[in-house]
């Protein structure tokens, strides 16, 4: 009776725009034995000591020049952006900005980004499509701020509105996950041709406290919610949320600032290589396909159903770059 | 909440499958004569939530609904336990709410304008979007695109599933990608906010209709209430997250009641005609 | 040595899109003799008995469903808009707002928009050439509302970009001057393929009082300003500003509502008919002649300098609407 | 406003031919060397307000400013008379600044960078804009546009000229008119706001830059600070209507000193390289 199960994206099964290389993880068994847990985890996306997105941004980029405001409300410190150069080649950079200390926090509003923060982010996105740049977009954040002010100048429009430009935006995307990726307040910046995730970044729906407190009526059980949630970097490579891991400094990459910004480096270059010479159609049909095939469901006969559209993994055979060789 | 009983008679006068006494005014409510007005009070106009079925009788002409993508039902993606194993929920839900998860979909008729119809349904689970709901969603927008039909979405929600984990959240990315397509070729997108439409869903496809319109007094925000009062640690403005407090910051086209919401999304149908269907003007 | 003058628009040398009917006043020869003197004028334009958008919509319009908010702060309500049908055919309508009492012009906010008002229009205007729907819009306010708030949300951004907005909309847009144009606050309304005012409407840079207190410093001059300044209806037409004027009841609009919307409606139902038969590249080329033209000044032998753009009437003749006798 | 003597000397020791006092910290500054430093203020980094030709020093390679446009002059649609006629003031305007009219227009290269150029001169009636301002900014557009060229445009006005009447305001849709072109056609247009950049301008081209920049403590701002004052009745926050104001609200991408104004320019012009002129990315 249940004839198929549709829609798994496993990273096993393809990358699409993926360039893979030596110093990505695409897969779980390359990871070091003795993984963290995922609440250990959970504690190192969130280190205080952890580079933020001006730490990256610093030392992969060169000659960052940062854009302020959303042309109607106000610049939000939460969410950095500009125009930098990788290796030469300008590039759109947007991110979310916590703090290294209790002070900055405050005017990082912990990272936790307002709506005319994510108005800001599109307002980057629409200059690179202007002038076709490529975007690179770190996401580090525990959520969009909650309080009323946010709820009442837009939070969620603000949230919808990015995931929209970003589905259709006409340049190459990268999103980077530095850390904590917490939630609709992450995605907004997290929709991409390729999804990349530090080794000890986290990516969820909720944060373990919140679904403890709704599931067991209990945030001390959030070490338990961690588990069951499948936040940490196997979970996200196994259900595709992100397309590879980067390789942390053995310690985590809150001990070596350097090491991390070079394995970003490594990793973004190839990426953005290979998207910037896809033909914008096939890249916004592969994006689309790519966070069109997310869903796990049963679909018992789907005979007289309309077939879902293919998962993107094998629209990729007809990718023309995979046989030009690029 | 304290209720008034207006007539000073005891509740056990009104047995509970017989009346409904209103949340708003305390007016006791014979639920005959409830469901006949669609589910809104009589005395105050309250809207009482409503049930996916009822919404359609609502909204449908009379038999025009075909309901699509009907068998697809939830698999267990994570495994995940909490108090129970998410699909003896998902049993226990289907059981309650008679629905196979939170969202029908469909064809339809509306004012004789053939839509691609979606309503959701707060009694399953929250009405909270997992896999199931965001395949129907985008089935349905992937479904008008290809028939150059306008679109209308019915939402009441918690947010997205939690069960599901990431593979939730990622549900807002794929239901706006669906819309978003539907937006660059210019098909009509109605979103309805109903009571309450909140988190992942008022966070994606619900805040983007190129027309949106809210149900009186209906719950509509980001956050939970709790977590924003505690997040400055005072009590919220009255009228906080409702309807009209979206109108007045500017989230919301109109607040339309229950009653009128047909008529009215028929004339935003008809005046967005898909282009190269309208010859009223030459454009 | 000075060779030309050039871009002065004039009504009487032609008026471009406009559908020149019985009931228009192209030239200010067709005006009553003993006209109100300007200052006259600016009473009658301010005054609160007349009627406002709201008074012209629900009368000239079937229909009317307001629309509200610019998705990002608050419903303005300095500015109304929505859809409704002229004749059964559905157009988007705009306009500043002013209340007929004091209660409700401290609601209206006396018609001055703030920059979220501007931007629920920009809003208005993107649903309108996303649907293929042609833009109405009701000009009538003092200004842009000058207050400290307004300044912190980006009056003059939200001014710029309706301006530049509207210079570029893909669909016929009409404009009708109903009582005050006041300075910027009024053309972020004001682009468009046709121009209307009514026959006691102003339409000037600043207040006359506002002039008299810079250039005589005494607010007690505002006369002579308004005199100078050239705001009333036989200067618009001179000058080109308003490409026709629409006749007011002999009392002037305020003294019957009726019969000025009657008026309004009876030149609005041939300019839409006409501007919907341009192709679109031909509207926006000569709602840019249009605006591109104003301007006089003198340029001793420009021989070397590039050619000014031809004045828009000139290539009117151009137009293939005139061969095709649409 | 008070000013301070930092040497208690009488300020007859220091002529006004040959000395300046800074208005923000009562420095006496020798005019040789502010012309030399740019005329920003070595102590305290006040910028003082910069001339036409001054200013394209400031920014142009040595001789690569060729002008154009540059023998149109205002006439007097208007016919207009205040305490003396139109045309007498445009002819003490042009005897004080040695400019025809407020904006000077030109062809440029900006370290290395070909680019259409036009500065304001604020020490030409306020540097309003009437006719000719809008018709050579028109024209400067409308040449970067034809020659896909990036535009560069250095603002400096009290708003639309009023002598000018309905047409100055009119300036304001004929200039963006033209930037609307150039948006259109993605040629990069870097707006850079100094003291003091309000009304007509700021509220027209001035805000569409796809850069803006706004060098330190500009005045900026829609209505005047007197007009806004009278409107709420009281004083403005210390600040208000500033580039630093204007930045924390989101109007501004950079506040950037004189000094450094050059180079940053060249950057974001090379960061925009027009599309077909970039082999960089093969996007
Ligand atoms: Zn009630
Ligand atoms: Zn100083």
């Amino acid at each position: 009776m249940l004839d198929r199960i549709v829609g798994s994206r496993r990273a096993t099964e393809g990358n699409g725009h993926l360039a893979v290389e030596a110093g990505l993880i695409t897969d779980a068994t390359q990871l070091a034995a003795g993984r963290p847990t995922p609440w250990q985890t959970v504690q190192t996306a969130r280190n205080i000591a952890r580079p933020h997105a001006l730490d990256i941004i610093g030392r992969v980029f060169e000659h960052f020049q940062e854009l302020h405001g959303d042309r109607a409300f106000r610049d939000d410190p939460a969410i950095v952006g500009g125009i930098a150069e990788l290796e030469g080649r300008p590039v759109i950079v947007v991110g979310q900005q916590k703090g290294s200390s209790t002070e900055e926090n405050i005017v990082r509003n912990f990272g936790m980004p307002y709506p005319e923060g994510y108005r800001k982010a599109m307002r980057l996105y629409r200059l690179a499509q202007k002038f076709h740049l490529p975007v690179v977009t770190l996401v580090d954040t525990p959520g969009a701020y909650p309080g009323p002010e946010a709820e009442e100048r837009g939070q969620a429009e603000a949230i919808a509105s990015s995931i929209q430009l970003m589905t259709r935006l006409a340049v190459p995307i990268v999103v980077v996950v530095l850390g904590e990726g917490g939630s609709g307040g992450a995605l907004a910046l997290g929709v991409g041709d390729v999804v990349l995730a530090l080794e000890n970044a986290t990516y969820s729906v909720i944060s373990p406290e919140g679904c403890a407190a709704i599931l067991w009526r209990s945030a001390s059980e959030a070490e338990r919610a961690a588990v069951a949630m499948k936040l940490a970097g196997p979970d996200l490579l196994e259900t595709g949320v992100a397309d590879a891991l980067i390789r942390e400094p053995a310690g985590g990459a809150h001990t070596d600032h350097e090491a991390t910004a070079a394995a970003i480096k490594s990793a973004l270059i190839p990426q953005l290589d290979r998207l910037s010479r896809v033909p914008v159609a096939d890249l916004l049909s592969l994006r689309y396909e790519r966070f069109r095939s997310f869903g796990m469901f049963v679909e018992p006969d789907g005979s007289t159903a309309p077939m879902p559209a293919q998962p993107w993994w094998r629209r990729i055979l007809k990718n023309p770059l995979e046989k030009g060789g690029l | 909440m304290r209720l008034r009983n207006p007539f000073g008679r005891k509740t056990k006068e009104f047995p509970s499958h017989l009346w409904t006494q209103c949340p708003s005014c305390g007016e006791m409510l014979f639920n005959k004569q409830l469901e006949r007005n669609h589910r809104v009070c009589q005395k105050c106009g309250h809207h009482f939530k409503l049930g996916a079925l009822e919404r359609i009788e609502l909204l449908a002409d009379p038999k025009s609904f075909s309901e699509t993508d009907a068998a697809i039902v939830s698999s267990d993606p994570l495994g995940f336990v909490d108090s129970k194993p998410y699909p003896e929920r998902i049993a226990a839900a289907q059981a309650k709410s008679g629905h196979k998860d939170a969202v029908l979909t469909g064809d339809a008729q509306i004012s004789g304008v053939p839509v691609v119809l979606a309503v959701m349904d707060f009694e399953f689970m929250g009405g909270s979007m997992g896999s199931v709901v965001g395949e129907k969603l985008t089935r349905a927008a992937e479904r008008a695109y290809a028939d150059r039909k306008p679109l209308v979405i019915v939402s009441a929600s918690g947010g997205a599933r939690m069960q599901e984990g990431t593979i939730a959240l990622m549900q807002l990315a794929k239901t706006v990608a669906a819309i978003a397509r539907l937006d660059e070729a210019a098909i009509p997108f109605i979103s309805v906010l109903t009571d309450p439409t909140t988190g992942g869903v008022l966070a994606s496809f619900a805040s983007l209709g190129d027309i949106v319109l809210a149900e009186p007094g209906a719950l509509i925000g980001f956050s939970g209430a709790r977590v924003t009062s505690e997040t400055i640690g005072e009590k919220l403005p009255k009228g906080f997250q409702r309807s009209e407090f979206l109108l007045e910051h500017g989230f919301v086209d109109q607040v339309v009641p229950r009653t009128q919401l047909k008529e009215r999304i028929a004339f935003f149908l008809n005046s967005f005609r898909i282009a190269g269907q309208d010859l009223r003007w030459s454009l």
